[in-house]
């Protein structure tokens, strides 16, 4: 299965596959489609990957994410400490990359995160609604429309925690058994 | 605040669970997650029941939607004790696999499936809906599956396969009649289908067999008499922890299912279906009790014995009069505890003396006199010895059975619970009082061993015994609060349009 | 009167505490709870003398009408200051006995509980609350019985003790279920008046049956004595107490208790006279078979229990005062010859009479107290027993019928008590032979103190019986007859017949003591009695009951998990099958003809598709075949979905197969070829079980589509999801906001699904393959 | 087409039970998932047929307009189909786990956890 052809074309067939699994998602609710479906579709690309670079690899390239860290200073509160980590990291790469007190650290999104976002934000979905004194998982909706969603509100969130899941569900099962 | 009340139980091990899996590898993390969530769910739940006891049935319609339209979520007392009830297990079984379960399977996932497990029995106690109900009953079961595999230790797995087989099946057949009873009637929400159903003319024969369906497949998920052979063959397996909670709480959810159907739904051709309950429950009451005095492990013999009980908790719906279903509920409530207690002291007993079989156990009475104390009142109370908590149910199904003029039934059930003292003192016997075997020397150095290094360990996992202990005798000793209870949960449940219009009129 | 139960629970559990910082001076708080109890209730004796009942209630268990109410009256307070009197000195005596012993503390938990309970069984005001301190009675019997627990036999004595009397337990509780069904009330104060109404009740036999049965296996009543005698495994304190003094008459008093409601009938007469005679001669009988002390004394207090059975069941109001006087008399004698036993046990370390001679040298008090105790019980004239044998002779002859059966039965078993005595007050003690039997150590006082005040009770209360006991006697005879009481108990009578049959009582008590030797030899003859007695059929019982149940099971729980499914299975089809012809459920086709045959040519090619693929994946045997086969049979399921409108169904289903596949092919693929196993004709019985199943799920379909499916939900949904949930597809609008708890459900299978496949895979605990 | 579901529904279950009553593990776990697979067909003709017309409210209408499928069998349906595949996946894998551990892939190999005096080493669990 490990040919050069293929191996290149999942890399570039990967975003489409992201991309396209993300488009049913958000069609779901006005077409056939939805967060399983996307879930799963988006799932099938990481598997076709798994399948001809081997779990190890899949993990390294798509779920790892590598970031510099800096000593804190003395006197520097925590949160504002993270914070720089995050602005320079995101903002100012090559400055990080270069800067010599910034050491390189990595760290690996196992599924079952996730998993746990997925739920986490299909459940959190719900509670809005509870702070409202309405009953749990009552829909709350903005007033407009965007294309291809249509009226954005909490349904859609509860969807994107299905896809979420669905998508470590099919990764962490596949990693599994690809190890095997 | 009813809405929020009544999603709690829910909400509150799902978030515990959702925690637990962020903080996946971080075992110390894990365990202040679920103390926290423990706690609160006990809270809540308390709440709940004392909510439902003063205000009635407690309804929430999920997302705002009408009744019959989305999803209600319904308590009434029954389900308010059940939920009670698990939580006060949970909590119990949680302080025990604290020390009583080794770091390898916590680490791959024993809390968060707990939780989720809790909140699949809270799910089943409290949902108003068919199929919401076949959905909660996957989440407790699937989390039973790894649970009882975790580890995969042979004999694990061998009852897993059976486990996981019938139960698979049993669901399909909940599944099949819940589809059955949507091609009918054309609803799912329990309380539109009881009126429905009380409305039906022409198809009571096909509700009717709608309901074998149920029948089977619920019969199946609590072990009653013809369906109840995976239980035997997996319930001992897993490690103790994980046996407790399943072993006491599991089977009765089939059970508490059952008897809300039954109540609720499947009230027309009882002619047909009664006599039958009451023949299985009979059936089930022996088979149970006969296998047990079979057996010559601790956890085999407790295993049995949940079978056993099983019929007595179904003799109360077979009577299906108020008292029998207070009986019933009553029992319901008092077996749990109780197995779980008694599944928790066989975990320590093999803890303190590395073994679960009689023969290679003894001499528990002279060393642990606290454990034999505990032991003592458990088992008595699974035996139904007054003033201790199984009389007390055991005294209201005999009376109903008494009557209606059910002599046989009562008869089979009084001779069973003298069987069921037998084994109980046959463990007490054996594990207890018997001399320590001496040709177990490896037994022996190994408890020496423990007891010097694990005092601590053996002292927290006596707490979670000692609790459960505690609210038995209380429920025993102090029986009129629970009798009460489950005297005014079986008028609810009898008196449908109670539930009916809390539903359906809001 | 609650205070008093509690305090002694309470005092029972700290027991094993109290013991842990007194150590052997924990016998004097211990003792001292019985003694104010008894101060406490003789406090009652005025009003109870003057003719008053005593009622307290407690609210317990209002909704099932169960209370904790005492009532006091004759009867319970006689009983009540019997239990707590003699139990002062048990408690003294057991310190003694037991000084040293690790386990003291726990033993006096089990005796202050046991003695709590039996207080509380005499004490009832309601039958149920009597019913709970009767089983705890029971309990703590059974954890007395067992208290050398080292023992096999004591185990097994314990466990047969609690097994007769935990059955007459549960016949009890059945009968006085039946009781209050019949009398309409648990309150016993009530039902003492519904005696008509009882008696004529229909459930009145099946009642009377199950009570009897209570209170026959409670006082070891022929055919269920035989766990008495086991019983003597406990320690001496025990035997006294509990299966010689108080317990076993637990019966009694419950007898006696109900004789108004109960008694009076024909089926109550005889059959308590026929119990307790059998009783009463087998106890004798067996009694002058034995050489070990305390099995002699459990015998005779057999026979006795017989006696009093009988006497009760005689009715009358002589019977009566007989029986409670011989009550009486016969808890103070056997009670002092049982720690008599005991002390000769322990001083000597044998129980055997023909190793026990010349002990009256070494232990003094003891012999006295044996002495008193054995003329009490061999009927001599200023002794307690004496009356109360006298008054038997005088109700057994006044008896309506059976006269004369009466009176042999109580002349033989008076005629064996008085052969004991002799063994016990003299010949262990005072017979003259060359060695006396040496002596291990001397008794201490709390050892030879508590029989000797027995004892002189005895004397004491067959010298003054008319101030001392008479006035309680009188009620508690009051209580079971209803009407007032004027006897006065005697000593002197007269030289009357009674007077001389007493006499040859003695006589022939004396022969058979001078014979017993050559009486014994005979009793070997006898020995086919106990190859059939009770005693062997619960032994064989008990094994039957095992190797019964362990062959069910082997065949109920097999291991094969095809022959669970095909019962589960059988079991659905029969029921289905049951519930189709009782409702006359029929399948009528003709009525949706058009319909029926409305299929479209698509459809039935994908039909004719899936059929052989199912024949086929049934014999294939490649896996990676029969994994493609499902895999198609999957998708035409999915071509079904979307020839009926069910897009996202299809979709969903065609991934999920796509899935299944590629675990399938991961996962499975290095398992090992098949091989058929199974016989032909098991196939064939599977085959028919499955065909049978399907059939029937198709006939349940066709069944409900015979009906038209009208469904709101339906044509809520149609009209509100776009409207109200924001959405066009309404099935994606019912899975996220209609019904989204179900996908939440659904979601969290998955998920838990994943953590246990990722745990199955990984995580190992078993390091032995 | 009344007639023609029905009997497939009937011939997926008699294959799947046939299968599940099967002493080989591989034949079990294809007979569960082939059970599985009949009682969502069941699930899906006894919510009544509709041949075509899908659950989706058309471009510019409010509201669905009869003829439409039933969507609730539907939704019931996606529900079931991804429990099952739960369920079933993690049954696939407990197989593998079983034939690993005791090398065989006969089910009546397996009945030791029933019989009464069958003992497996205690210290394999805790």
């Amino acid at each position: 299965m490990k040919t050069l052809i293929l191996a290149v074309a999942i890399r570039i067939f990967i975003p489409i596959f992201v991309f396209f699994s993300l488009y049913i998602l958000i069609r779901g609710h006005n077409h056939p489609g939805g967060g399983f479906i996307g879930g799963l579709i988006c799932a099938i690309g990481f598997i076709f990957h798994t399948m001809t670079h081997g779990p190890k690899e899949t993990s390294n390239t798509f779920f790892t994410v590598r970031y510099y860290r800096l000593t804190p200073e003395r006197g520097q509160g925590f949160l504002l400490h993270k914070l720089i980590i995050l602005y320079k990291n995101l903002f100012r790469k090559e400055e990080v990359r270069t800067g010599s007190e910034w050491h390189k650290r990595q760290f690996r999104i196992d599924p079952i995160f996730i998993i746990a976002s997925g739920l986490f934000l299909a459940t959190t979905s719900g509670v809005f609604s509870l702070l409202a004194n309405q009953p749990y998982m009552t829909g709350v909706w903005a007033d407009y429309y965007l294309p291809i969603i249509g009226k954005p509100g909490t349904p859609i969130l509860f969807d994107l925690g299905v896809y979420l899941l669905v998508l470590g569900v099919v990764l962490k099962i596949t990693f599994i058994m690809a190890e095997e | 605040m009813q809405h929020l009340i009544l999603v709690l139980p829910l909400l509150i091990p799902l978030y515990g669970a959702i925690l637990c899996l962020f903080f996946w590898r971080k075992l110390g993390v894990q365990r202040v997650i679920g103390v926290a969530t423990q706690l609160s769910l006990c809270a809540a739940s308390a709440y709940l029941l004392s909510e439902t006891d003063q205000a009635g049935i407690l309804t929430t319609h999920i997302g705002n939607w009408e009744a019959p339209f989305g999803i209600t979520l319904v308590a009434d007392l029954f389900s308010s004790l059940m939920v009670v009830a698990s939580a006060v297990v949970g909590i119990a079984v949680f302080v025990f696999s604290l020390r009583g379960l080794s770091n390898a399977r916590l680490l791959y996932g024993y809390y968060p499936l707990l939780l989720l497990l809790q909140m699949g029995v809270n799910g089943v106690c409290l949902t108003g809906d068919l199929f919401n109900l076949y959905v909660w009953f996957e989440v407790l079961l699937i989390c039973c599956f790894v649970l009882i595999a975790l580890g995969g230790s042979k004999p694990q797995l061998e009852g897993s396969i059976k486990y996981v087989t019938i139960n698979f099946l049993a669901s399909s057949f909940l599944l099949i009649g819940i589809g059955m009873v949507y091609g009918i009637l054309g609803s799912l929400n329990m309380a539109e289908l009881a009126v429905l159903i009380r409305a039906a003319e022409d198809n009571h024969g096909l509700i009717t067999l709608a309901s074998v369906f149920f029948l089977i497949g619920l019969g199946i998920k609590s072990a009653i008499f013809p369906l109840f052979f995976w239980l035997p063959a997996s319930y001992h397996t897993p490690p103790i922890a994980i046996s407790a909670f399943i072993a006491g709480l599991i089977t009765k959810v089939g059970l508490y299912t059952l008897i809300r159907l039954f109540t609720l739904l499947f009230v027309l051709n009882q002619d047909i279906v009664l006599p039958l309950l009451l023949v299985a429950s009979g059936l089930t009451m022996v088979v149970g009790v006969l296998g047990a005095a079979a057996q010559v492990d601790f956890r085999k013999i407790l295993s049995f014995h949940i079978v056993s009980q099983i019929g007595y908790m179904l003799m109360g719906l077979a009577i299906f009069t108020p008292l029998a279903i207070a009986g019933s509920i009553y029992f319901i409530i008092h077996n749990i505890l109780v197995k779980t207690c008694l599944f928790l002291i066989s975990g320590v007993v093999y803890r303190t003396n590395g073994s679960f079989t009689l023969k290679n156990l003894g001499g528990v009475y002279l060393f642990q006199p606290l454990l034999a104390a505990m032991f003592v009142i458990a088992a008595f109370s699974l035996a139904g010895i007054p003033p201790l908590s199984g009389f007390w149910g055991k005294f209201m199904l005999a009376k109903a059975g008494l009557e209606v003029g059910q002599f046989g039934l009562v008869a089979t059930s009084l001779s069973v619970s003298i069987l069921t003292i037998f084994s109980m003192t046959k463990i007490w016997n054996e594990v207890f009082w018997k001399k320590r075997p001496r040709t177990d020397v490896t037994a022996d150095a190994a408890m020496a061993e423990i007891n010097v290094a694990d005092k601590p360990v053996i002292r927290l996992l006596h707490l979670p015994v000692l609790f459960l202990v505690l609210a038995i005798l209380f429920i025993g000793l102090y029986a009129e609060p629970l009798v009460s209870l489950a005297f005014r949960a079986s008028e609810q449940l009898l008196n449908s349009e109670i539930y009916i219009n809390a539903v359906l009129l809001k | 009167m609650l205070i008093v139960i509690l305090a002694g629970v309470l005092l029972a559990f700290l027991a094993p505490l109290l013991y842990r910082w007194l150590g052997r001076y924990v016998s004097i708080p211990m003792a001292l709870y019985p003694l104010s109890a008894f101060v406490f209730l003789a406090s009652y004796l005025p009003q109870v003398l003057s003719g008053e009942t005593i009622n307290v209630v407690y609210r317990w268990a209002p909704a099932l009408n169960i209370n904790l109410h005492f009532y006091i009256d004759g009867l319970s307070l006689f009983f009540a200051l019997l239990v707590t009197g003699f139990g002062t000195l048990i408690m003294i005596y057991a310190g003694g006995y037991l000084k040293g012993d690790p386990l003291l503390g726990r033993f006096y938990l089990y005796l202050t509980l046991f003695m709590v309970a039996m207080a509380g069984v005499v004490l009832s005001g309601n039958i149920f609350c009597l019913f709970v301190f009767w089983e705890l009675t029971s309990l703590s019997s059974y954890l007395l019985i067992g208290y050398k627990h080292n023992k096999q036999e004591s185990r097994d004595a314990a466990l047969q003790a609690l097994m007769v009397t935990g059955a007459g337990g549960m016949a009890l509780m059945a009968g006085l279920l039946l009781l209050g069904m019949a009398g309409e009330t648990y309150t016993l104060s009530d039902l003492l008046h519904k005696r008509e109404l009882v008696t004529s009740h229909d459930l009145y036999l099946p009642l009377l049956v199950l009570i009897l049965i209570g209170a026959f296996t409670k006082s070891a009543q022929f055919p269920f004595h035989f766990w008495l005698p086991n019983a003597m495994a406990a320690p001496t304190p025990v035997s006294a107490y509990l299966h010689s003094a108080t317990m076993v008459k637990a019966g009694i008093y419950l007898l006696a208790r109900l004789t108004p409601v109960l008694g009076g009938t024909e089926v109550w007469h005889y059959s308590l006279m026929t119990a307790g005679g059998i009783t009463t001669l087998l106890g004798a009988l067996l009694a002058i078979q034995h050489t070990d002390l305390k099995a002699i004394l459990a015998y005779t207090t057999i026979s006795a229990l017989g006696i009093l059975v009988t006497m009760t069941g005689i009715g009358s109001a002589p019977a009566l005062q007989a029986m409670l006087v011989f009550l009486l008399a016969h808890a103070l004698y056997k009670g002092t010859l049982f720690l008599v036993a005991g002390n000769v046990d322990h001083a000597t370390g044998t129980r055997e009479i023909g190793q026990l001679q010349g002990l009256g040298k070494g232990m003094k008090t003891t012999a006295v107290a044996a002495m008193l105790a054995a003329m009490s019980m061999a009927g001599v004239l200023p002794f307690f027993g004496f009356i109360g044998k006298e008054l038997l002779y005088e109700a057994a002859l006044g008896a309506t019928a059976f006269k004369a059966v009466l009176f042999a039965v109580s002349f033989f078993s008076g005629m064996v008590f008085a052969a004991v005595a002799l063994v016990l007050g003299y010949q262990l003690f005072w017979r003259r032979k060359a060695r006396p039997t040496p002596l291990r150590h001397s008794l201490s006082p709390a050892l030879f103190w508590p029989p000797l005040i027995l004892a002189s009770t005895g004397l004491v209360f067959g010298l003054f019986p008319a101030p001392l006991v008479t006035p309680v006697l009188r009620r508690a005879a009051e209580a079971m007859l209803g009407v007032e009481q004027l006897f006065e108990l005697a000593l002197w009578h007269g030289f009357t017949l009674v007077l001389g049959l007493s006499l040859l009582t003695l006589l022939m008590g004396y022969v058979v003591y001078r014979y017993s030797k050559r009486l014994l030899s005979y009793s070997s003859r006898f020995n086919i009695l106990y190859k059939l007695g009770p005693d062997r059929v619960y032994g064989l019982a008990i094994k039957g009951l095992l190797l019964g149940s362990t062959s069910l099971t082997r065949i109920i729980q097999n291991g094969y998990l095809r022959v669970y499914i095909t019962v589960m299975i059988i079991t659905l089809i029969g029921l289905l099958v049951l519930v189709k012809n009782q409702s006359q459920l029929e399948l009528d086709l003709s009525q949706s003809t058009v319909t029926i045959m409305d299929v479209r040519l698509y459809e039935v090619v994908l039909f004719i598709l899936i059929l052989p693929a199912l024949l086929f994946l049934i014999r294939v045997r490649s896996r990676l075949t029969s994994i493609a086969i499902l895999g198609m049979i999957g998708y035409s399921g999915a071509l079904y979905f979307v020839l009926f409108g069910a897009p996202d169904v299809a979709a969903t289903q065609l991934l999920i197969e796509t899935m299944t596949v590629v675990v399938f092919v991961l996962v499975l693929h290095k398992l090992p070829q098949f091989r058929f196993v199974g016989s032909r004709f098991q196939r064939i019985r599977y085959m028919i079980v499955s065909v049978l199943f399907g059939a029937m799920m198709t006939y349940v379909t066709l069944l409900v589509k015979q009906y038209p499916l009208v469904s709101g939900l339906k044509t809520f949904y149609g009209e509100n999801s776009y409207l109200l949930g924001h959405g066009r597809n309404i099935v994606n609008v019912i899975l996220v906001d209609f019904r989204a708890l179900d996908t939440l459900g659904e979601t969290t299978v998955l998920g838990v699904a994943a953590i246990g496949i990722y745990a199955m895979l990984k995580l190992r605990m078993d390091k032995d393959h | 087409m009344d007639i023609l579901l029905p009997v497939l529904v009937g011939f997926l279950f008699a294959a799947g039970l046939y299968l599940i009553l099967h002493r080989h593990f591989f034949k079990l776990i294809i007979g569960m998932m082939l059970f599985g697979l009949a009682t969502n067909m069941f699930l899906f003709v006894i919510g009544r047929l509709t041949r075509g017309n899908t659950a989706i409210i058309a471009g510019t209408d409010q509201v669905a307009s009869e003829p439409f499928a039933d969507p609730v069998p539907q939704a019931l349906l996606l529900t079931a189909i991804v429990i099952g595949f739960g369920v079933q996946a993690f049954a696939i894998v407990l197989i593998k786990r079983v034939y690993q551990v005791f090398g065989t892939n006969d089910l009546d190999d397996l009945d030791k956890t029933d019989r009464i005096h069958e003992k497996y080493p205690d210290k394999a669990s805790e």
